[in-house]
């Protein structure tokens, strides 16, 4: 009982959550529409969530995430204006004459793919970066990634100016995050049908494999390792530097497909705003799934379980009108009480 | 095979191993015994790439090699159980097994072929346990076997095992010696550090001995003694390892009747008198610790278990009262449990009885007092645990437990791990302390260290005490067949 | 920006939509989302608090105020309005570029939209409450200019990078640039908090032994800043000009308080006035009248000693 | 070497940082109205930084600090206003018109008094609540102070109703920060001497207060070995829970005393800006000065030199003029490097 407590215990939450909205609220908050919003909402913080969850199982933390989501997203942007404005004779401006020319690839479609390589190879970049100066330097991954806080905002502040970044793409861009899979049998108010945006497609995608990762490889193995133990992984002969430089990295990668996501909703990039907490976010979500912030332990699945009871606690605290200043009281209760049950702390 | 020239190691200002020169030959047991921190696990580490030479070096299959981590040792051939437990807790057996050399196909795990060979394997070296099992819910010994099946997971050339039966009872050890005969058998070489030396001359072709650091013995086991391997360690004669056992005095100190604690303790009925020390036996998994913690009230028991102390019934809540009524308890896991090791020698020996004051005396007095007379080698007691031999750090804890002025000390493997020359100083001690009016229960796995200093021995199984003997009932037949559950 | 172009056929605002809201017979009050950044400093406070007041006073209508520290909070805010099946949007967007998308879906849908403060990219807004922060920065910079008689030493205290920040500080830096006695010595960011204003325009004193006046990009660094001078023993010859129209200062103008001679209106009283067009919207609409979407032009006035009185809500929280 | 690096290696970064301004600003940098600006500034972080020292040092780690510091202002100050104003018959009147009598004290001294009192043990308790729900519910510190830091603030939030409480004391409340010790020899603009504000001296006594807790007693030696081996604590008969309870209180002291040196700078409290990021500030200073994350191994002075570090970076970053846009970044170096220092990994 206590064990499956320990396993399911996000999943019990996650329904008893369910149940109360069910209860009191029925159509309002189980209208199609409300639920594909809950959780296209979250998936930049559950695909950056899915990464977190392979750092802290691995042993380590990452504070830099939120500012590393602007700072790539900025880059990308920059990258998408660049495009339809490069120096004639130069390299760049000659390969993307060709691509447009030869395979009749606009200009737009062009700036938003490279945008988002970008975006997301920067993110790896990135997250290698920190991975990197936590192993040779052999610092406390909080201290790393807090000087990465710092830091990686104020780079995009100075490329950015202050301010805003506003995409010049008009429509291509903003497919990425606009765009989706049609439910059959829903419609929205504007005629057509209720889409399953790319966003949240792309966050199943990464929590399969994340899962796969950590569940079904080699790798995953020796990651869980590196968090229980450190150095019983490098008697075992794991290279431990490397295993960390791969989550890190790939918590990068994570975080830049989150920050096109953003970008792309947003066709824009706001240096303030843009990914303000979304460390809090995303470690809390691993938490409440179940992992423990003492490594070696943890669920990719459960993340997403997380995440959602995350959304649907905003939700809820604005369906259930819970006056904008008790809010916080609200979610820190029920934040705790989440962690509470999937300990199986019910004796 | 194997040709060491010079090796050396330094650790600061400590020089741990110096210029050592050693030749292997396939299908060789050699034996490296010696004193608590002579060298061995350093020796050893140096060989399987964990730590690197200061100086010297040492050739392997020909040639010369520099591992500079483990991985490359393990990749030609060189794998090593280390005197520390290094498994994953929160992985299972057989994933702790394949740990680093895991087998996949297409990049996926193959957890069949793993999960086949993980339990014909677990099976050979005698483990009981099924190979799904997490690591965090096996024993101690459960543990070391899944260590040692590690070691022949794959067709190592040579394996070091670094005091593997330090925490296993006499079945498992005598399985494991087969199991490194075999190996021999295959020619595969052996290096087999222990300080039980009787396993050591059974076992090995070649005895090394060293002494700080530096080789003083390389013969083989024909006609030596274990006294003679013991005077040659410790650089002196040993005389009686035990010392005469102490009279024991009328009062009954301890007694606890009906002890109930889940299901590792049923029904125990124990009492020890003043003066006395109670043996307890039991094969690995008894339920010996688990039941001590449970007096303590380290761990819940049922409140039916009746205590007494000095006829009066006590009912400790938690280990604070325990201490205050006059119980202690000295953990086996000495590293995970027993000591503070980042803290000073000062302030472990202090730290559970930190209430007591000392009017007259300094607390450095005090330490000094207890580190005299329990004779701890240590230069300055500001020093970290770190940097105190095995033998040493035990006796830092029981020096520990003395502070609190108990009248009851239960003593758990207070010998794991320790040198032979500390052995006997610890059995002079715990008798000494007996004969000062200390009632003690030495719980122990070597049952000849129970025989020697005991005056009683009970012996648990399942959670039962299955038995008591004294007198001329004190014999490893009868406590092996108690602990085996043999009627007849 | 401008807030309406051709979206507003009256049809257009005939609800509900498609989200299965059912249509609001006669008794049931409308219900209107009212959806504002998070109170982070005291200008959002001030926002928060004058929203809680509009909803005191227009009883007709069912009011949902939520606030948001994020463009992503905020969108995800009114998505969760939504599902309340909310009949119109209040907005002052965190920003105005990130919301543009998420307010031009709602728009589409035929949710009613009254913008305020700062506008969206693409006319999807029925009515726009109109602030403007270039011209706040233009009118602050003008008044410390002519003050100084278009000669002295300027320190400046922006906010923290956001439009909002830039709009006001660039519009003010061409002003300055443009007087050549005006010199400006040093800016730095106060993330609109008093006790960083604080420090960061103690840090700026030390090394700035003359100066005339300083510009804060509001009214709680401006009070910030004013605690940094008293402390070095500055406070004479010197004044400040904020701006948003805080009470303190207002009365401090009022009283002829010489640190504080004039400030900038921008009220965060403007949430109300939007609340109202939407009121005054809903109203038309049940009448069966036509709605009046002219955009409203939020004053950002000078306040001086002469009209202070004016601009002074002792019972605001702002 | 290495040991002296390790032992005093953030007091050999603090020296590097002085001799550069030395080099480079002289007068500026070294004139000590800055340097007790500088210290001012901190000592509010510097005073939270002492229990934070001891609470990392025990294996812990608060977040909440900052939350805390808004909500016990937030009740000082309601506590200060109310003070004049209470119904005369009950028995809070009762109290007050008697010392007022009796002891010739003022209503505004009486208040301030109240104020302080409630300020001080709102945080001890509130420290006590955190420290609790960690141990009795068995939850990482970082989610309850997690919860903390998000459910705080919202109570703030609401008893303040969003904006900001003013102080009724027109003069008395501000002299606890505004008051304090003359330097002989100096001048301030104003024609008094300069003066060593209360504050100040307040953390330095914290500081003095927090070294002999964690060196010189009993507890401090408990606390040490909770962090550094929880379980051998536990198995040498210490209280484990009890010492978690008084660490955790103890935190929540000093972030009610910097909590009251904050609310009588301004006279006021701004319930959404007061606090902010305090926590990051403070752990930040905590690591620079030495002291592991991972517990049983720090020193409360060198927590100091960790503050005064960060205070000295942000004032450089002014004096030097560098960049609004790339001070995180700057700043974010600044840490790694002192870090690096302190480590003594200078190969
Ligand atoms: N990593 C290290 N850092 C510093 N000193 C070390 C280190 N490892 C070992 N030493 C020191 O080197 C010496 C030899 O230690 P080693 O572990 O090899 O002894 P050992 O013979 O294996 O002893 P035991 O029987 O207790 O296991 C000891 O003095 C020990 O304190
Ligand atoms: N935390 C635990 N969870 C599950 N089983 C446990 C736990 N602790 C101990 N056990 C089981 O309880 C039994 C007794 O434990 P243990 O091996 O410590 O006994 P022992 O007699 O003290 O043996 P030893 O010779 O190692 O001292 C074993 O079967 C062990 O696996
Ligand atoms: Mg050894
Ligand atoms: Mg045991």
């Amino acid at each position: 009982m206590k064990k499956i407590f320990q396993t399911y215990g996000s999943l019990v939450a996650l329904v008893i959550l369910l149940v109360l909205n069910f209860m009191f609220m029925r159509g309002t908050f189980f209208g199609p529409e409300n639920i594909r919003n809950i959780v296209t909402q979250n998936s930049p913080t559950g695909i950056v969530a899915v990464g977190m969850t392979l750092v802290i199982i691995g042993g380590g933390i990452d504070l830099s995430v939120g500012s590393m989501m602007v700072l790539v997203a900025t880059l990308g942007l920059l990258a998408l204006n660049k495009t339809g404005n490069l120096q004639t004779g130069t390299l760049g401006a000659t390969i993307v004459t060709i691509c447009h020319s030869r395979f009749g690839w606009s200009f737009e479609q062009i700036g938003t793919f490279i945008a988002a390589i970008v975006t997301v190879a920067g993110g790896a970049a990135l997250g290698l970066v920190n991975g990197m100066v936590i192993t040779s330097g052999r610092i406390a991954p909080f201290i790393v990634t807090l000087a990465g806080l710092i830091s990686y905002r104020s780079v995009a502040l100075a490329l950015a100016e202050g301010g805003e970044i506003r995409s010049s793409s008009a429509t291509v861009f903003s497919k990425i995050a606009m765009g989706g899979v049609p439910i059959p049998g829903t419609s929205n108010g504007a005629g057509g049908q209720i889409l399953i945006y790319w966003p949240i497609v792309i966050m199943i995608v990464m929590v399969i494999w994340g899962s796969f990762i950590l569940n079904q490889t080699k790798f995953g193995r020796r990651l869980i390792a590196v968090g229980a133990n450190e150095q019983a992984a490098l008697y075992s002969g794991i290279a431990v530097h490397k295993v960390k430089w791969a989550t890190y990295s790939f918590l990068g990668l994570c975080t830049g497909i989150a920050a096109l996501c953003q970008a792309s909703k947003f066709n824009s990039v706001s240096t303030s705003g843009l990914g303000l907490y979304m460390e809090l976010d995303a470690i809390a979500a691993v938490v409440i799934g179940g992992t423990s912030m003492r490594g070696g332990r943890g669920q990719v699945w459960s993340t997403l379980i997380g995440v959602l009871i995350l959304g649907i606690i905003t939700n809820m605290l604005v369906l259930y009108g819970v006056s904008v200043y008790w809010q916080g009281c609200v979610k820190g209760a029920i934040i705790l009480i989440a962690v509470l049950i999937q300990r199986g702390k019910t004796e | 095979m194997l040709k060491i020239q010079g090796l050396t190691k330094r650790f600061g200002a400590t020089l741990a191993l110096s210029a050592l020169d050693l030749e292997m030959e396939e299908g060789e047991v050699v034996g490296v015994i010696g004193e608590n921190g002579a060298g061995k696990s350093t020796m050893m580490k140096l060989l399987s790439g964990v730590h690197q030479p200061t100086e010297g070096s040492f050739s392997w299959m020909e040639k010369t090699v520099h591992y500079k981590n483990p991985a490359e040792a393990m990749n030609e051939g060189i794998m090593m159980v280390h005197q520390e437990l290094n498994l994953i807790p929160t992985l299972s057996a057989e994933d702790n097994l394949f740990l680093g050399r895991e087998q996949t196909t297409f990049g996926r795990l193959d957890r069949k072929s793993m999960s086949a060979k993980a339990e014909a394997l677990l099976q050979k070296v005698g483990a009981q346990f099924s190979p799904k099992t997490l690591c965090e819910d096996l024993s101690i010994a459960e543990q070391q076997l899944v260590e040692i099946a590690r070691a022949l997971l794959f067709d190592a050339k040579l394996v070091i095992f670094d005091e593997p039966t330090a925490v296993l009872s006499q079945v498992e050890t005598d399985r494991l010696l087969d199991l490194i005969r075999e190996l021999r058998d295959q020619n595969v070489s052996v290096l087999y550090v222990s300080h039980r030396l009787t396993e050591v001359l059974q076992l090995c072709s070649r005895i090394v001995v060293l002494r700080d650091g530096v080789k003083v013995g390389d013969f083989t086991p024909e006609g030596h003694t274990e006294a003679d391997l013991a005077a040659l360690m410790v650089g002196r004669d040993l005389k009686d390892i035990f010392p005469p056992k102490p009279t024991v005095q009328d009062q009954v100190v301890f007694q606890v009747s009906g002890l109930e604690s889940g299901k590792w303790a049923k029904d125990v009925n124990l009492s020890v008198r003043k003066g006395e020390i109670l043996g307890l036996a039991g094969l690995i998994g008894a339920g010996r610790t688990e039941s001590s913690e449970a007096i303590v009230a380290l761990r819940p028991r049922d409140p039916s278990t009746r205590l007494w102390m000095n006829d009066t019934p006590v009912d400790p809540k938690n280990y604070q009262q325990a201490i205050k009524q006059g119980l202690s308890y000295i953990t086996e896991d000495r590293k995970g449990k027993g000591l503070v090791t980042s803290m000073s020698v000062e302030d472990n020996i202090h730290l559970a009885s930190m209430d007591r004051t000392y009017p007259g005396k300094t607390k450095r007095e005090v330490t000094t007092d207890w580190i005299n007379k329990l004779g701890v080698k240590v230069a300055d007691p500001s020093l970290p645990m770190t940097s105190l031999s095995g033998g040493n750090q035990q006796k830092v804890s029981i020096a520990k437990w003395l502070a609190t002025e108990p009248q009851l000390l239960i003593l758990d493997e207070p010998t794991r791990g320790v040198d032979v020359g500390a052995k006997a100083e610890i059995y002079r001690l715990i008798a000494d302390l007996a004969a000062e009016g200390l009632a003690c229960i030495v719980i122990s796995s070597e049952i000849p260290e129970l025989l020697g200093m005991c005056h009683r021995v009970a012996v648990m199984r399942e959670g039962r005490i299955m038995g008591e003997l004294t007198g001329d009932e004190l014999s490893e037949v009868n406590v092996m067949k108690l602990a085996a559950g043999v009627t007849a | 920006g401008s807030g309406d172009a051709g979206a507003g056929k009256p049809e257009d605002i005939k609800k509900p939509d498609a989200m299965g809201g059912t249509p609001k017979t006669d008794g049931t009050k409308p219900v209107i989302g009212v959806s504002i950044p998070a109170a982070d400093h005291g200008w959002t406070a001030g926002i928060k608090w004058w929203a809680e007041q509009g909803a005191k006073e227009f009883t007709d209508v069912e009011w949902v105020i939520q606030t948001a520290e994020t463009p992503q909070k905020q969108i995800e805010s009114i998505d969760a309005m939504m599902a309340k099946k909310i009949d119109g949007l209040v907005v002052l967007a965190t920003e105005s570029a990130a919301l543009t998308p998420k307010a031009e879906e709602l728009h589409n849908r035929g949710i009613f939209i009254v913008n305020v403060d700062r506008g969206f990219l693409k006319p999807v807004a029925d009515i726009f409450v109109a602030g403007d922060n270039k011209l706040f920065g233009t009118r602050s910079a003008d008044y410390i200019v002519k003050k100084l008689n278009g000669k002295g030493k300027v320190l400046i205290l922006r906010g923290i990078a956001c439009t909002v920040d830039t709009d006001r500080y660039d519009a003010a830096m061409e002003v300055f640039k443009k007087t050549p006695g005006i010199q400006v010595l040093d800016s730095q960011f106060g993330d609109w908090n008093r006790q960083k204003a604080f420090e960061k325009m103690q840090a700026m004193l030390v090394k700035h032994k003359e100066v005339d006046a300083i510009w804060a990009a509001d009214d709680d660094m401006a009070l910030g800043a004013e605690q940094a001078l008293k402390e070095a023993g500055r406070d004479k010859n010197i004044f400040i000009l904020g701006g948003a129209g805080m009470k303190d200062i207002v009365k401090r103008i009022m009283d002829n308080d010489k640190m504080f001679p004039a400030d900038i209106l921008y009220s965060p009283a403007m949430i109300k006035d939007g609340m109202k067009a939407m009121v005054d919207a809903l109203k038309a609409k049940k009448d069966g009248k036509p709605i009046d979407k002219k955009d409203i032009i939020l004053p950002v006035d000078l306040v001086e000693a002469g009209n202070a009185k004016k601009y002074y809500f002792p019972d605001s929280i702002y």
